[in-house]
């Protein structure tokens, strides 16, 4: 017989895995990087939180809760900041590429 | 015993798969990337004996060895890095073939 | 007293690390000579008292690490003592020179350290310690290999550095296999262990393909002659007489204790001797067609590597326990006398490359005249590698020959035989170039008194330790651990 | 459950091991070393070894990654690179040794003991409660010492090759980033954090100086790649002391040790000592790691190049 508590966090760890693919799948589909990294960043943090509450549900203690969340946090704060990085240097190479391209045609 | 033959059966395929990127690669960044997989191969079948052992816990002395052995790859593959990074800046290539020096003054 | 062996160099590579300027020579030198006078008292206690055996921390074997030094390490810790004292020597006047100065201070502590752990290595009884004292004496070695900062020397001691670490790979991967089969890292306890199996083949294959990487043996030679003929003369000499020796020294060390009941087969043993004999002749004639001077002296070094590999087929085949014994002795005698003789010709080269300022042997003519110490260095030091009465080499060589021929394997024979004749024309060939005097040739720089010095002193040492082979005898046999018929002392 | 955990793991860990070694684009062979290095952290945490899990996830997958990352920026062109040849020649013999080692592994023996109850039964006596911290400091502490002497002698060996004096010389920051400064802001407290409680946890739980000092090095060079300058506001001098500090401390307790006429390598028993060479050690792992990354010799003329090209 499983408890309330079991049920809740398997459904949402469910429904982090779900956002888990969608990204995923997004991460392959996305035809450039800027929409690859929106599908990532989003997606996968999404899915992460989720399945962090879905653990929190079956957790025992309150340090566990504490450290579940903060495990959420720092992957938010990691994924955030790659992406600026990606994207700005995406970015930056974009306009050196124009700028090469300027004075040969 | 059933996890300990996986594990050690994909460590000795960790190996060889380091080893054949080791002498076929001219490359010596791949060269260096090679020989950590040929490590990460060893030190996985120390551990996959470590869990196997029968007392009710995991063998520390492989364990130990194993951290051992990660700072000293860690260091050897820094050393091997800027040994070949000097030689990129020298020679203008990453590969180990013969390249005659210029003439010094 | 053996810790004094490894605690004084690695405290000198400190200091020499962290001190700038004249100090740093200073304190290299007294740490050389303080390494030194301890490898020698060593040798005498060790001599008088037979081995001995430290339990690092208090703990017995299977859970601490021991070291064990017996007549084999202190032989080894002899020759490193001599040739690092001298080439310690050397090198002070060496790096002194204008063009050099800023490579004393890498060099120091770098030496130091690689002093220290080619010392450990010598007194290693624990398999997974071996392990990380090889690393330690890998990077330092290809680190000092890269120290002139040429194209060329980059390259070799990364070709070096990658080969070496592909075998420390199998090598520890070998100590997994022997972990599984017998729980137990000691040496002399994996030596009790009876039964073989498998897992124990198979390490014994993963450890010898990786140690016979690190000496160069003949198919896995490539690396030696470019590493070892780049560097600076004081290098070449450590890593030619030294560094090659840590791992062939480990590599006896685990036939003769771990495997010699179990594993060690025949075969096994023939093909090493095969690739031996192949060794010796390549290696030879390779030197025999070089042009640079250094080269020669490089792929003499394969060549003379190839002799040590005799070993095996006489020792694990033979029956006779007397000619085996002889075989054995007469291999660490021309570890030995090849350290000695292969130092004194890498400093007397550096000596001549410095003053003639170029590394041809065409344009090296007259150098008898002009240097005619250092000349006789070479005649002295290539007698020894020859094999002629009455130096250390040919002691080796005649034992050699005469267990050749009792353990009936006459193949073997080519290598003493062959190799010496070969030897010998390639030796004559660099003296024949130093007695032609060619007037146009005017130089040279001056070679300070302690450089000549120094080589020489290497080269009569190669030569005297013909007249202490009794000494070295009871040394191998005696004063070892394990025993060559089989089994161990208790 | 756990068998199938394990072939998905064991699978994944050849695949991409196959992939690295197969893949043309060296770009993509590293990010997939730094995929292989968190995948085997898992393989670490399943085999229940933690230890290993948080230096092979600092090391391998962090520091090796950066590394390799930062060499590869060197080399301008890294696309389509041809596959080497000789496919074959080179294959079926590794695959033949593969085969070899695989029939060998299934001589296990079933009743493998290995040290460990020889690890716990003489446990009480280091007092220490965590075996693998015993094993490390007490009973193989001549193998951490020579190992802290192995990256002390890769940093020496590095200097050689960069014929440098100091590691100052490269100390000089990335160009600053808001966002990298901000994020430092928050992650490197919270690094040192971890570190600290790591160390302090090795004494009875997994962790200790290792993890300590490999997720310390980790934060000191996130803190430079964000264009922080604070490392390079220590002193050089200090720089030398702090990275030789480890290894210092264990030749002092070996070299006292002969004073006392006791065996090589024994220590008082006290806590003190133990805590003490943990800590040199912690800090000596971090700054030798940190100097290895930093320490590149192409550096500057490659932000040199860099610089050519936005003009």
């Amino acid at each position: 017989m499983m408890s309330i508590y079991e049920i809740l966090s398997i459904l949402f760890c469910l429904i982090g895995g779900f956002f888990f693919l969608a990204g995923t799948l997004g991460l392959i589909r996305f035809p450039d990087t800027y929409c690859r990294l929106h599908a990532l960043t989003k997606a996968d943090n999404l899915g992460l939180g989720f399945i962090v509450i879905g653990l929190i549900f079956v957790s025992g203690s309150v340090p566990e809760v504490i450290k579940l969340s903060l495990i959420w946090f720092l992957a938010l704060v990691g994924s955030s900041s790659a992406c600026y990085f990606i994207g700005n240097h995406i970015h930056l190479l974009s306009k050196v590429r124009e700028n090469r391209n300027g004075p040969d045609i | 015993m059933t996890t300990l033959l996986i594990y050690a059966f994909t460590s000795i395929i960790l190996f060889s798969i380091g080893l054949f990127g080791l002498v076929s690669h001219p490359n010596l960044i791949r060269k260096i990337v090679s020989l950590n997989i040929m490590g990460g191969g060893a030190f996985l079948f120390l551990i996959s004996l470590a869990y196997h052992g029968r007392s009710p816990d995991i063998d520390p002395v492989p364990q130990a060895m194993v951290l051992t052995g990660i700072v000293v790859t860690i260091s050897a593959t820094a050393f091997a890095l800027c040994l070949t990074r000097r030689i990129r800046e020298k020679t203008g290539q990453c590969l180990l073939e013969h390249c005659p020096d210029k003439p010094e003054t | 007293m053996p810790e004094l062996l490894i605690l004084v160099p690695f405290t000198g590579a400190l200091l020499c690390f962290l001190f700038p300027g004249h100090i740093r020579d200073v304190i290299g030198l007294l740490c050389a000579v303080l390494t030194f006078v301890a490898s020698i008292i060593l040798t005498g206690n060790i001599y008088q008292n037979g081995p001995i055996r430290l339990n690092l921390g208090g703990w017995k074997e299977p859970l601490g690490i021991g070291m064990c030094v017996d007549g084999l390490s202190v032989l080894f810790i002899f020759l490193t003592g001599i040739v690092g004292l001298l080439v310690s020597l050397y090198s002070v006047s060496f790096f002194s020179k204008a063009n050099n100065q800023s490579l004393a201070k890498h060099f120091w502590p770098l030496w130091l350290f690689l002093w220290g752990s080619l010392n450990s290595i010598f007194f290693v009884s624990d398999i997974f310690n071996a392990y990380v004292v090889m690393e330690l004496i890998s990077i330092s070695a290809a680190a000092l290999a890269a120290l002139s900062g040429t194209n060329a020397s980059l390259i070799a001691a990364l070709r070096y550095f990658l080969l070496a670490m592909a075998g420390s790979m199998a090598f520890l991967l070998g100590v997994g296999f022997l972990y599984a089969q017998t729980g137990t890292l000691d040496m002399y306890l994996l030596g009790a262990v009876t039964d073989g199996g498998p897992l124990m083949a198979m390490a014994l294959g993963l450890m010898t393909v990786g140690l016979i990487m690190k000496t160069a043996l003949f198919p896995f030679h490539f690396w030696l002659p470019p590493a070892h003929g780049e560097a600076p003369a004081p290098v070449s000499a450590v890593l030619s007489a030294l560094v090659i020796k840590g791992s062939f020294y480990l590599l006896l060390r685990i036939w003769c204790t771990v495997f010699q009941d179990t594993t060690a087969s025949p075969q096994t043993a023939t093909l090493l001797g095969l690739l031996g004999l192949t060794g010796v002749i390549w290696g030879s004639y390779q030197a025999i067609i070089q042009n640079r001077l250094k080269l020669i002296i490089a792929y003499s070094s394969v060549g003379q590597v190839g002799y040590l590999f005799l070993l095996f087929p006489l020792v694990f085949i033979t029956l006779d326990p007397a000619w085996k014994i002889e075989a054995w002795t007469a291999c660490v005698f021309q570890t030995i006398s090849h350290g000695l003789a292969k130092a004194a010709l890498f400093l007397a080269a550096g000596n001549l490359i410095h003053a003639t300022g170029t590394e041809n042997l065409k344009s090296m003519r007259n150098i008898a005249d002009r240097l005619p110490m250092t000349t006789f260095t070479l005649a002295l030091a290539g007698v020894s590698l020859m094999g002629l009465p009455p130096s250390g080499g040919f002691v080796a060589k005649w034992m050699l020959l005469q267990s050749i021929l009792a353990s009936g394997q006459w193949w073997l024979a080519a290598a003493p035989i062959l190799g010496g004749l070969l030897t010998a024309a390639y030796i004559f060939r660099i003296l024949s170039q130093a007695f032609v005097s060619d007037d146009q040739i005017s130089c040279c720089g001056h070679v300070s008194f302690v450089m000549e010095k120094s080589a020489l002193l290497l080269a009569i040492f190669s030569i005297l330790i013909g007249f202490r082979s009794k000494e070295v005898i009871f040394l191998l046999s005696e004063q070892v651990y394990f025993v060559i018929q089989g089994g161990i002392i208790p | 459950m756990g068998l199938i955990f394990d072939l998905i793991i064991g699978l994944s860990l050849a695949g991409v091991a196959w992939r690295i070694v197969r893949v043309r684009e060296h770009f993509q062979a590293i990010v997939l070393f730094i995929t292989f290095g968190l995948l085997l952290s898992l393989a670490w945490t399943r085999l229940k070894s933690p230890d290993i899990a948080i230096a092979e996830a600092a090391v391998g997958a962090g520091l090796a990654g950066v590394l390799l990352m930062d060499a590869l920026g060197t080399l301008s062109s890294t696309r389509n690179q041809p596959l080497p040849g000789r496919f074959l020649q080179l294959f079926i013999p590794c695959l033949f040794l593969a085969g070899l080692m695989a029939y060998t592994i299934l001589f296990i023996p079933a009743d493998f003991q290995g040290l460990g109850p020889m690890v716990s039964e003489a446990l009480p006596d280091t007092h220490l409660e965590y075996p693998v911290t015993a094993v490390l400091l007490d009973f193989r502490g001549y193998d951490t010492w020579l190992e802290l002497g192995v990256l002390l002698v890769a940093v020496l060996g590095v200097l050689c090759v960069r014929q440098a004096g100091t590691i100052k010389g490269s100390m000089l920051p990335a160009p600053a980033e808001p966002v990298g400064r901000w994020i430092i802001k928050l992650l490197l407290p919270l690094m040192v954090l971890i570190g600290g409680y790591l160390l302090w946890l090795g004494a009875f739980a997994p962790g200790g100086a290792f993890q300590a000092g490999v997720v310390l090095a980790s934060g000191g060079v996130m803190l430079w790649q964000a264009g922080h300058p604070s490392l390079a506001l220590l002193h050089h001098v200090w720089w030398k002391i702090l990275m030789i500090s480890g290894f210092v401390f264990f030749l002092i307790l070996a070299s006292s040790s002969l004073l006392y006429n006791q065996q090589f390598m024994t220590h008082p028993e006290a806590k003190m000592w133990i805590l003490g060479v943990e800590y040199a050690a912690t800090l000596s792992i971090a700054i030798c790691l940190i100097s290895l990354v930093l320490a590149s010799p192409a550096r500057n003329q490659g932000d040199q190049r860099a610089r050519k090209t936005e003009s």
